[in-house]
C-alpha cells in the first residue's frame, strides 16, 4: 500500500521531469528556424507510426540495459566502474574475432554460444583487471576504469587496422559476419534480435544475484562497509574483483548482442556513447536492475525519437544530446524535490498527529 | 541563585521520522553545572545541538542573558560564548592539533608557528598536556578529548556543552576532566554535561535534568536525589539486580581456549601483544581489564583471526587454530562484538535481517546453494527483535536508523548466537544507557550459564567486577596477571593497569 | 638539439591547460567536491572562448566569456550536487552529455553552417625581456603566452591559499570532515559551492586555451578527453598544487614524446599505442603511487538532515 | 525531355556534421548544388552514428525514396545488407565499391588522382624538399593517395634539383585539431617545410602549425586557400560537379553498377593561391590533362598493390 504510493509518486515525478526536459530542449529549436510544436508532432508520429521504428527502440535499448547494469552492479558495491564503454568494446572484439574465426568451421549455434562466452569472458577479464589493480595496489578504480576506455579504444583501432581488418584491408573495420552466426530476429517486420531477450534475462539475473544470493549479499556488504566485511570472513579484495568481473562481463555481453545481433561487424566509433548513457540510466533507476530496464527503454525511445526528429525536420543531430542531457538533469533534480516534499509531508503529518 | 544565562523555552524539534524534542524547557545559571541525563535517543544531543545552532528548532525560543536570540549557525552560537563538544569527535584526523583548534576562528593568513605557541600556552594554563603540532590521528582518544575542550576554551566560551565527554576516557582521565569542570564553573562559567554515568552526575553537577522520549521528565537538585531515583526517572522502572558471579570451581571444567605465547610485533617497533598466555574454560567469563589501547583490541582480533600473530599458538577445544581465517573461526563457533560496532559490527545502510546474516554468509543457516532464504531469515530476525527487546518497527528497517543502544543490541544478539563455543565482547556497553547496559549484562551472564566461554574486555572496572569469574589485567600488550574475581581490590587493579606489579614491588 | 628544445617547449605549452584545470580541480577536491563535469567545463570554455574572441575581436573578451561559461556549468554542477545532493559522478556524466549537445547546437545557432572554418589568430607569445634570452630555458619557459605565465603564477598562489590561510584550512576541513567544519561554524555547502565555481572558472579558461591559444578555432572534438587528464593529474599530484604542476609537465612531455614518435612516421610503430599513451600513463602512475592523501570525504555529498 | 527532378525523393546520409569543413561539408555542398541546378530538394541527414547505418537505410527504403545517397566507405556493407530488400530505391554510396544488385550504384572517387595534383603543388611549394604527409587514420585508400602524392612531389623535386625526403604519420583522429596541429608542428620541427593533411576538422590544425612554423600547406579535399597565407594550393573535392551527374544518371536510368570518378569527371580541381608559380600551375594543368587522357598509370606508385 505504502510502497505503491511511493512508486506512483516516483513515476509521476519522473514523467513530469521528462516532460519538462523535453519542453526545455524543444524551446531551443526556433533558434534554428524549426517549429517546436510541429517537430514534436513529427517526432511522435515518426517514432510510433510503424513497427520498424518501434523495433528500433528495442534495438537501442538492448545495449543500454547491459551497460547500465554494469554500472549499477558495481555501484551497489560502492565501486565505480565507469569503464563499461571499454569493456563493451572488448566484448565486441572478442565476439567478432570468435565469430569470424569459427563461423565456417562450426555450426551457427555453436559459434553463437562461443561468441557469447568469449564476449563475457573478455569484458569480465577487463573488469577484473581494474578490480585487481584496485584490490592489489589500491588504485582509484574511478580513474583507472575511466582511462581504460580510452586505452581499449585505441587498441581496438589498432586491431581493426591489423589483425581484425576486413580482407580487402581498406578500412578500419572487420569483415561482415556470416548469416549463420547472427542472433535470430524475433519480431517480424523489425530488426529486433534475440539480444533484447538476453538483456532482459541479464537484468533479472543481476537482480537475482544481488538480492537473492550470498555472493550478491557479500558484494553489497563489502561496498557498504569494508571493515565489517573483513570482520565477517568476507575478503573485500576478492569481492572487489568479483564485482568488477561481473560488471565487466555484463558490459562485454553488450558487445555480443551488438555484434551478432545488430551490426554484424565491428568498426571504429561504434556505439561510442552507451557507456556514459548507461551511467545515467542506472542512476535514474536508482541502480535497481529491474528499474534499469524501464529507464533504458526511455533512453532508447528518446534516441529513436531524436533521430526521427533529425531526419524529418531541420533540427540538427545535436538535439539528441541536448534532449538526453536535459531529461537526465531534470530527472535527477526531481529526485531531490520529491525527497524534500516527502520529508515535509512527513513532518506535517507528525505535526497534525501531535496536535490531535 | 545567580542569574540565568540560558533559557530554552518550549523547544520542539521534529525530524522527518521522529519527534526528538517535545516542549523542552531548560534553564542554565551562571556558574552552574547542569547534567542532562536520559536513555539513548531521549533527545539530549538534539536539544543541545539546537542551542549550538547545528539544528533549528521547529518551535520554541532560546533566551540568552535574558534576551531572545535566534541562533542560526554555530558561528552565531560561538559569538554568544557558547561552545559544544560533540558526542562523536568532530576533529579532523588529518590536521594538526593547532589547525583543529583554530579552525573557523582565524582570518586571512595563518602563521602556524605563532598559533602553535598560543595553543601551547593555552594548554599549559589549563594543565593539559597536548602536543600542539601533532596530527590528531596520532593521538589517543583521551588527548583528542582534551583537544576538543581546548577548542572550546580557545573561543573564550562561557557556556560549555559537553556531550558524553567521558565515554571513551580512562578513570584517571575522567578525574582530570571533573576537576577541570569544577574549576571552570568556579570562574563564573556554565556547563551542560550530558552523560550516562550516574557517578559522574553525582560528582560534578548542581542541577540534573532527566529526559525521556524527547520530554523532560524531571529537574532536580543534586542534593535532593540519589542514583537509584535518577535511574528510575530515566528508564521508568527499577533496574534488575544481577546475580553476582559464583565461585565456580574452574578446575573441574573443560579448557576451551588456550593461548600460548601469543605475540604480535611489527618490524622495528614495540610488540603490541607481548607473549600472552591465558586459558578460558567452558562456562567461564574471563574479564580483561586495562586502560584502553593497551593491546586489548589486537588480542581480540588475533583470537578472532583478523590479526596474524608473529609468534605463539591458539588452541580451541584442543585444536590448533592459529593459522585459520576469520571465516573458519566463525564456522567453529566464535562470536565477536568489536568495540567499534559501527565500523566492524554492522552495515548501517542494511536492514536488520541483512545484518543478522552478516557473519553467516558462508554458513548454512539461511543460505543453501548460495541462495538466501529470506523468509527464514526474517522470521529469525523478528524472533531476535522480540527476545532482545530491540526497539525497531520491523526487521526491514536499516540498522542505521536505530539508536546506538539498539544497534548494540542487534550486534550482541547476533554474536551471542553465532558464538556457539566462545564469545568475545569488546566494550559491549560503551555509550549505552543504564537499561541497555543492564540488558547486555544479563545476556552475557546468560551465555556463560549456557556453557559458552566468554572473554569480556572492558575499561569499566565495575563491569569487570560484576561479571567476570577471573580477571586478567593488560598493560602495554602484556598480561600483568590473572586473578580470581574477589582476589583483587580496586587499588591493586589500578596499580596493575598502570603497569606496577604490587607483589613484586613488595618482594624487592 | 633544436628539435629537442622545440619538443620541450611544446610540452610546456601543452601542459598549461592541464595544469590550470588540475589546479581548479585541486581547489574543489580539497573541499570534497570532485568536479566530474570537468570535461564539459573544458568544452564549454573552448566554445565560449572562441565565440567571445571571434565576435568581439578581443582575446580578453574571449577568455572572459570562457570563464563565465565555465562558471555557469560549474554552478549547475554545484547546485545539483552540493545543494541537491545528487551523485557527483553521475551528475558529471549528465552534464557532459548536455554540454556536448549544447555547444554543437549553439555553434550552429550562432554561426550557421560554415564550409570554411572560422578562425581567430591564436594568442601570441610574450617573450620576457632578458629571461627569454637564456639558452634553452629562455625558450622553454619564458617564451610562452600570458595564460601560461598566469598558470605558473597560480601554482604558488593556490599553494599559499590552501596551506597558509584560514580559507585553505576551512576548505581542507570541508573535504576531510565536513561535520567538524560545520560544528566549527564553517558553512560547508557554501565553501564547497564556491570552490566548485572557482574550479569552473579555471576549467573554462583551460578549455579556451585549446581554442584561443592553440588552434584559434573551435570544433566539437577539441577537448577530446583532455579534461579527464586534468582530472587525473589532480589525483596523481596528490591534491597538491605543486604535484599538479609536476604531473602536468609530465603529461605535457609524454604527449610531446608520443607526438614525436608518431611524427617519425615509422610504419612499424603502432601509432595508436602512442595515442593511448597519456591514458596508459595515468593508469600506471595511479597503480605505482601507493600513498595517496586523498581528502577523506572526497566525492561524498554533505547532507545535514534538519 | 528532362525528368521531373523536383518530385524525386532523395536523401543524403552523412556520417558527420555538415559543418566539418571537409568531407561532410563538401558532400552537403554537392546536394545543395543539385537543388540549385536541377531543382531537387535533397534531404540531408547528418551525424548518423555507425550503429544506425542499417536502420537509416531501411527507414528510407521503407519510405519509398527514389535515391538514397550516402557519403563514406563505412556505409558500404550496411548498404549491401539493406539495398536488395528495396529494389525500387537506388542506393548510392559515395566512396563505396560494392554493387551486388542493380539498385546499388556506388561512386568511388579516385582520391589518388587528386592527391597526385596536390603532390605536384607540394613539389613547387617546398624549399628544402622535405615533406610531412599526414592522415586522419591509416587505411588503404589513404595510403594509396599518399603514395601518389609522394611520387608527384618527388618527381618535381628531382626536376628542381632538391633532395626529396618525406615522412608519413597518422593522427588516429579525424576531428582532433589540437593533436593534428601538434603532430604537424613536430613534423616540421623534424625538418619538413611542406605539409599535407587529409583529415576533417583536424586539417585546420595542420594549417595552423604550417603558418606558425612558416612553412607551406597543400590542402586536400577542401579548399583552404583563404584560410591562411601559408596554403600554397588546394585540391578540393568538388562534389557539386558530380552530384548532378549522379542524379541525372539515376533519373534517366543510365547510371548502372559501380562507378569510379576522378580528375576527368571534375571531382578534383586545382585551386591555386597567389603564391603559386606559373610553372607550378602549368605542371598541374598538364597533369590534369594527362590524367584525363589516361596517360598516367597510377598503380606503379602504389606501395601495396
Ligand atoms: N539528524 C537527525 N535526523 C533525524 N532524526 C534524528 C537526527 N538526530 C537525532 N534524531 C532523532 O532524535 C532522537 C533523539 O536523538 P538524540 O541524538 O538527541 O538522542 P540522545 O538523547 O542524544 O541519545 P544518546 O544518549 O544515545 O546520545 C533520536 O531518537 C533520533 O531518532
Ligand atoms: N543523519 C541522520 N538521519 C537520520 N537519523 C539519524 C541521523 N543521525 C542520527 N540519526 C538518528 O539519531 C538517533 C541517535 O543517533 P545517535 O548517533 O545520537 O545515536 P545514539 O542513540 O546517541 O547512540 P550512542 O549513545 O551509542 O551514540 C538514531 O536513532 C539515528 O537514527
Ligand atoms: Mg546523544
Ligand atoms: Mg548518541
Amino acid at each position: 500500500m505504502k510502497q505503491n504510493g511511493k512508486i506512483k509518486d516516483f513515476l509521476l515525478w519522473t514523467v513530469l521531469a521528462i516532460v519538462l526536459g523535453l519542453i526545455v530542449s524543444f524551446a531551443f529549436l526556433p533558434l534554428l528556424g524549426v517549429d517546436p510544436v510541429d517537430s514534436l508532432k513529427i517526432m511522435l508520429t515518426e517514432t510510433f507510426s510503424d513497427k520498424f521504428t518501434m523495433g528500433n527502440i528495442l534495438i537501442k535499448t538492448t545495449p543500454l540495459i547491459l551497460t547500465s547494469l554494469a554500472f549499477a552492479f558495481t555501484y551497489k558495491a560502492n565501486l565505480y566502474n565507469i569503464g563499461a564503454q571499454g569493456q563493451f568494446y572488448v566484448g565486441c572484439i572478442c565476439a567478432v574475432a570468435t565469430t569470424l574465426a569459427l563461423q565456417t568451421k562450426l555450426p551457427g549455434v555453436v559459434v553463437l554460444l562461443l561468441a557469447f562466452a568469449a564476449s563475457i569472458l573478455g569484458g569480465g577479464l577487463t573488469g577484473l583487471l581494474i578490480g585487481f589493480l584496485k584490490a592489489k595496489f589500491n588504485a582509484n578504480e574511478f580513474l583507472v576504469s575511466m582511462m581504460s576506455t580510452y586505452v581499449v579504444q585505441y587498441v581496438m583501432q589498432l586491431l581493426l587496422r591489423t589483425a581484425l581488418q576486413e580482407p580487402k584491408h581498406e578500412y578500419l573495420k572487420t569483415a561482415y559476419i556470416d548469416n549463420s552466426a547472427w542472433l535470430p530476429k524475433i519480431i517480424p517486420g523489425t530488426s529486433v534480435s534475440l539480444g533484447i531477450v538476453i538483456a532482459l534475462a541479464a537484468a533479472i539475473f543481476i537482480w537475482f544475484i544481488l538480492y537473492h544470493t550470498s555472493l550478491g549479499y557479500r558484494v553489497r556488504v563489502t561496498g557498504l562497509n569494508q571493515d565489517a566485511a573483513r570482520m565477517s570472513g568476507i575478503s573485500p579484495k576478492k569481492m572487489c574483483m568479483t564485482a568488477f568481473f561481473i560488471s565487466g562481463a555484463i558490459a562485454g555481453l553488450a558487445g555480443f548482442t551488438e555484434i551478432n545481433g545488430m551490426q554484424h561487424m565491428l568498426l571504429t566509433g561504434f556505439e561510442s556513447d552507451i557507456g556514459s548513457y548507461g551511467i545515467g540510466i542506472a542512476i535514474m533507476a536508482s541502480a535497481n536492475p529491474i528499474g534499469v530496464i524501464f529507464a533504458a527503454l526511455l533512453f532508447g525511445t528518446l534516441q529513436v525519437g531524436g533521430t526521427a526528429l533529425g531526419h524529418s525536420t531541420d533540427a540538427p543531430a545535436s538535439v539528441i544530446d541536448v534532449m538526453l542531457g536535459f531529461v537526465m538533469l531534470f530527472v535527477l533534480m526531481s529526485f531531490f524535490v520529491r525527497r524534500k516534499l516527502e520529508i515535509r509531508k512527513l513532518k506535517h503529518q507528525k505535526l497534525q498527529k501531535g496536535e490531535a | 541563585m545567580s542569574e540565568a544565562v540560558i533559557e530554552l523555552k518550549h523547544i520542539t524539534k521534529r525530524f522527518a521520522k521522529v519527534l526528538a524534542n517535545d516542549d523542552v524547557s531548560i534553564t542554565v545559571h551562571k556558574g552552574e553545572v547542569v547534567a542532562l541525563l536520559g536513555e539513548n535517543g531521549a533527545g539530549k544531543s538534539t536539544i543541545m545541538k539546537i542551542l549550538y545552532g547545528l539544528y533549528h528548532a521547529t518551535s520554541g525560543e532560546i533566551w540568552i542573558d535574558g534576551k531572545e536570540r535566534k541562533i542560526a549557525s554555530p558561528k552565531e552560537a560561538m559569538a554568544l560564548g557558547i561552545s559544544m563538544i560533540q558526542q562523536h569527535f568532530s576533529l579532523v584526523p588529518a590536521h594538526t592539533v593547532t589547525e583543529n583548534i583554530i579552525l573557523g576562528n582565524c582570518k586571512g593568513r595563518v602563521d602556524i608557528k605563532a598559533k602553535e605557541k598560543e595553543i601551547e600556552a593555552l594548554a599549559k594554563q589549563y594543565g593539559f598536556d597536548v602536543p600542539a603540532g601533532e596530527y590528531i590521528k596520532n593521538l589517543s582518544v583521551g588527548t583528542q578529548q582534551k583537544v576538543e575542550i581546548l577548542k572550546a576554551l580557545y573561543l573564550n566560551a562561557r557556556i560549555l556543552i559537553m556531550d558524553e565527554p567521558t565515554a571513551v576516557l580512562t578513570p584517571q582521565e575522567i578525574d582530570t576532566l571533573m576537576t577541570f569542570v569544577k574549576n571552570y564553573v568556579s570562574k563564573g562559567n556554565s556547563v551542560v554535561f550530558i552523560t550516562h554515568k550516574m557517578k559522574e552526575v553525582m560528582q560534578v553537577s548542581d542541577t540534573i535534568v532527566v529526559m525521556r522520549n524527547g520530554k523532560i521528565c524531571g529537574t532536580v537538585k543534586r542534593e535532593d536525589t540519589n542514583e537509584k531515583e535518577l535511574a528510575h526517572m530515566m528508564i521508568g522502572h527499577d533496574l534488575e539486580t544481577l546475580q553476582a558471579p559464583g565461585g565456580d570451581d574452574l578446575e573441574k571444567k573443560k579448557k576451551r581456549l588456550i593461548v600460548e605465547d601469543l605475540t604480535i610485533q611489527k618490524k622495528d617497533s614495540a610488540p603490541v601483544l607481548d607473549h600472552i598466555n591465558l586459558t578460558v574454560h567452558e562456562g567461564e567469563i574471563l574479564g580483561i581489564a586495562g586502560v584502553s589501547d593497551n593491546g586489548q583490541q589486537e588480542l581480540c582480533e588475533a583470537l578472532y583471526g583478523a590479526e596474524t600473530p608473529t609468534q605463539g599458538k591458539i588452541l580451541l577445544d584442543g585444536r590448533d587454530i592459529t593459522a585459520t581465517s576469520v571465516k573458519d573461526r566463525i564456522t567453529m563457533g566464535m562470536g565477536y562484538t568489536a568495540s567499534d560496532r559501527y565500523r566492524y559490527g554492522m552495515v548501517a545502510e542494511m536492514s536488520l535481517a541483512e545484518n543478522m546474516l552478516l557473519k553467516a554468509s558462508y554458513l548454512k543457516n539461511w543460505v543453501s546453494h548460495g541462495i538466501i532464504n529470506w523468509k527464514k531469515l526474517r522470521q529469525y530476525t523478528e524472533r531476535q527483535i522480540k527476545e532482545y527487546k530491540i526497539k525497531a518497527p520491523d526487521c526491514n528497517v536499516t540498522v542505521g536508523s536505530l539508536s546506538g543502544g539498539n544497534q548494540q543490541k542487534v550486534v550482541v544478539a547476533r554474536e551471542a548466537d553465532m558464538g556457539k563455543s566462545l564469545v568475545i565482547f569488546d566494550q559491549p556497553t560503551r555509550g549505552l544507557d543504564l537499561g541497555a547496559i543492564n540488558y547486555v549484562h544479563k545476556t552475557i551472564l546468560g551465555e556463560k550459564n549456557s556453557g559458552k566461554s566468554v572473554i569480556l574486555v572492558s575499561t569499566e572496572l565495575s563491569e569487570i567486577f560484576a561479571l567476570s569469574d577471573r580477571i586478567a589485567v593488560m598493560y602495554k600488550g602484556r598480561i600483568m596477571g590473572i586473578y580470581k574475581n574477589g582476589e583483587l581490590t580496586t587499588e591493586k587493579i589500578g596499580l596493575l593497569m598502570a603497569g606496577y606489579q604490587p607483589d613484586k614491588e613488595e618482594e624487592a | 638539439m633544436q628539435v629537442f628544445i622545440n619538443l620541450i617547449t611544446r610540452a610546456f605549452f601543452m601542459s598549461t591547460p592541464l595544469i590550470l584545470g588540475a589546479l581548479g580541480e585541486v581547489l574543489a577536491e580539497r573541499t570534497g567536491m570532485m568536479v566530474t563535469a570537468v570535461e564539459g567545463i573544458f568544452l564549454i570554455g573552448a566554445w565560449g572562448g572562441f565565440i567571445g574572441a571571434y565576435l568581439s575581436g578581443s582575446m580578453l573578451a574571449g577568455f572572459l566569456l570562457a570563464m563565465i561559461c565555465g562558471l555557469l556549468v560549474a554552478a549547475l554542477y554545484g547546485v545539483t550536487t552540493v545543494y541537491m545532493h545528487q551523485h557527483q559522478i553521475v551528475m558529471g556524466t549528465a552534464i557532459a552529455i548536455l554540454i556536448t549537445g549544447f555547444c554543437t547546437f549553439f555553434y550552429r545557432v550562432i554561426f550557421g553552417i560554415q564550409t570554411v572554418p572560422l578562425k581567430v589568430t591564436p594568442l601570441s607569445v610574450i617573450r620576457i625581456p632578458l629571461l627569454s634570452r637564456i639558452p634553452v630555458i629562455g625558450q622553454v619557459l619564458f617564451s610562452q603566452n600570458i595564460v601560461t605565465y598566469i598558470t605558473y603564477l597560480l601554482v604558488p598562489i593556490v599553494f599559499f591559499v590552501i596551506y597558509r590561510t584560514s580559507l585553505g584550512l576551512s576548505m581542507r576541513s570541508c573535504g576531510e570532515n565536513p561535520e567538524a567544519a560545520d560544528a566549527a561554524g564553517i558553512n560547508v555547502t557554501r565553501t564547497r559551492f564556491l570552490a566548485v565555481l572557482v574550479a569552473g572558472c579555471m576549467g573554462g579558461v583551460a578549455g579556451a586555451y585549446y581554442s584561443l591559444c592553440n588552434v584559434g578555432m573551435y570544433t566539437s572534438e577539441i577537448i577530446g578527453g583532455r579534461g579527464w587528464i586534468a582530472f587525473g593529474i589532480c589525483f596523481l599530484g596528490n591534491w597538491n598544487p605543486v604535484g599538479a604542476l609536476i604531473f602536468g609537465i609530465v603529461f605535457g612531455i609524454s604527449d610531446a614524446l608520443g607526438t614525436y614518435v608518431k611524427a617519425l612516421g615509422n610504419a612499424a610503430i603502432p601509432s595508436e599505442l602512442f595515442s593511448a599513451l597519456p591514458y596508459i600513463l595515468v593508469i600506471v602512475l595511479t597503480v605505482c603511487r601507493k600513498q595517496f592523501n586523498v581528502p577523506a570525504k572526497l566525492g561524498a555529498n554533505y547532507v545535514k538532515e534538519d | 525531355d528532362e525528368p521531373d527532378y523536383a518530385s524525386m525523393k532523395i536523401v543524403l546520409i552523412l556520417p558527420g556534421s555538415i559543418d566539418d569543413q571537409s568531407w561532410n561539408a563538401s558532400n552537403n555542398a554537392g546536394a545543395k548544388a543539385c537543388d540549385e541546378q536541377l531543382g531537387t530538394s535533397i534531404e540531408v541527414v547528418e551525424s548518423v552514428p555507425v550503429e544506425e547505418f542499417e536502420s537509416t537505410f531501411t527507414e528510407y527504403g521503407e519510405k519509398g525514396y527514389d535515391l538514397i545517397l550516402s557519403a563514406g566507405s563505412q556505409f558500404d556493407e550496411a548498404c549491401a545488407a539493406v539495398a536488395p530488400q528495396y529494389p525500387d530505391s537506388i542506393y548510392t554510396v559515395i566512396n563505396g565499391q560494392i554493387s551486388d544488385t542493380d539498385n546499388m550504384v556506388p561512386v568511388f572517387p579516385k582520391e589518388y588522382e587528386g592527391s597526385y595534383l596536390a603532390g605536384i603543388m607540394a613539389g613547387y611549394a617546398t624549399e628544402n624538399g622535405n615533406f610531412a604527409v599526414m592522415g586522419g587514420e591509416s587505411n588503404a585508400p589513404m595510403v594509396k593517395l599518399m603514395d601518389t602524392y609522394d611520387a608527384a612531389a618527388k618527381s618535381v623535386c628531382e626536376e628542381r634539383g632538391l633532395d626529396f625526403t618525406t615522412a608519413r604519420s597518422f593522427v588516429n583522429s579525424w576531428t582532433d585539431v589540437s593533436a593534428t596541429k601538434d603532430m604537424a608542428a613536430q613534423m616540421m620541427d623534424n625538418g619538413a617545410d611542406t605539409v599535407f593533411c587529409y583529415s576533417n576538422e583536424g586539417a585546420s590544425g595542420a594549417v595552423q602549425a604550417a603558418e606558425e612554423k612558416v612553412g607551406k600547406f597543400v590542402a586536400f579535399a577542401a579548399d583552404k586557400n583563404d584560410e591562411s597565407s601559408c596554403v600554397y594550393g588546394s585540391v578540393p573535392m568538388n562534389w557539386a560537379n558530380v552530384y548532378p551527374w549522379i542524379i541525372q544518371g539515376v533519373a534517366k536510368g543510365e547510371l548502372k553498377g559501380a562507378q569510379e570518378v576522378g580528375v576527368a569527371e571534375g571531382v578534383f580541381e586545382a585551386k591555386y593561391s597567389d603564391a603559386c608559380s606559373d610553372k607550378c600551375k602549368a605542371a598541374v594543368d598538364q597533369a590534369i590533362k594527362d590524367i584525363t587522357d589516361g596517360k598516367i598509370d597510377f598503380t606503379q606508385y602504389f606501395s601495396e598493390k
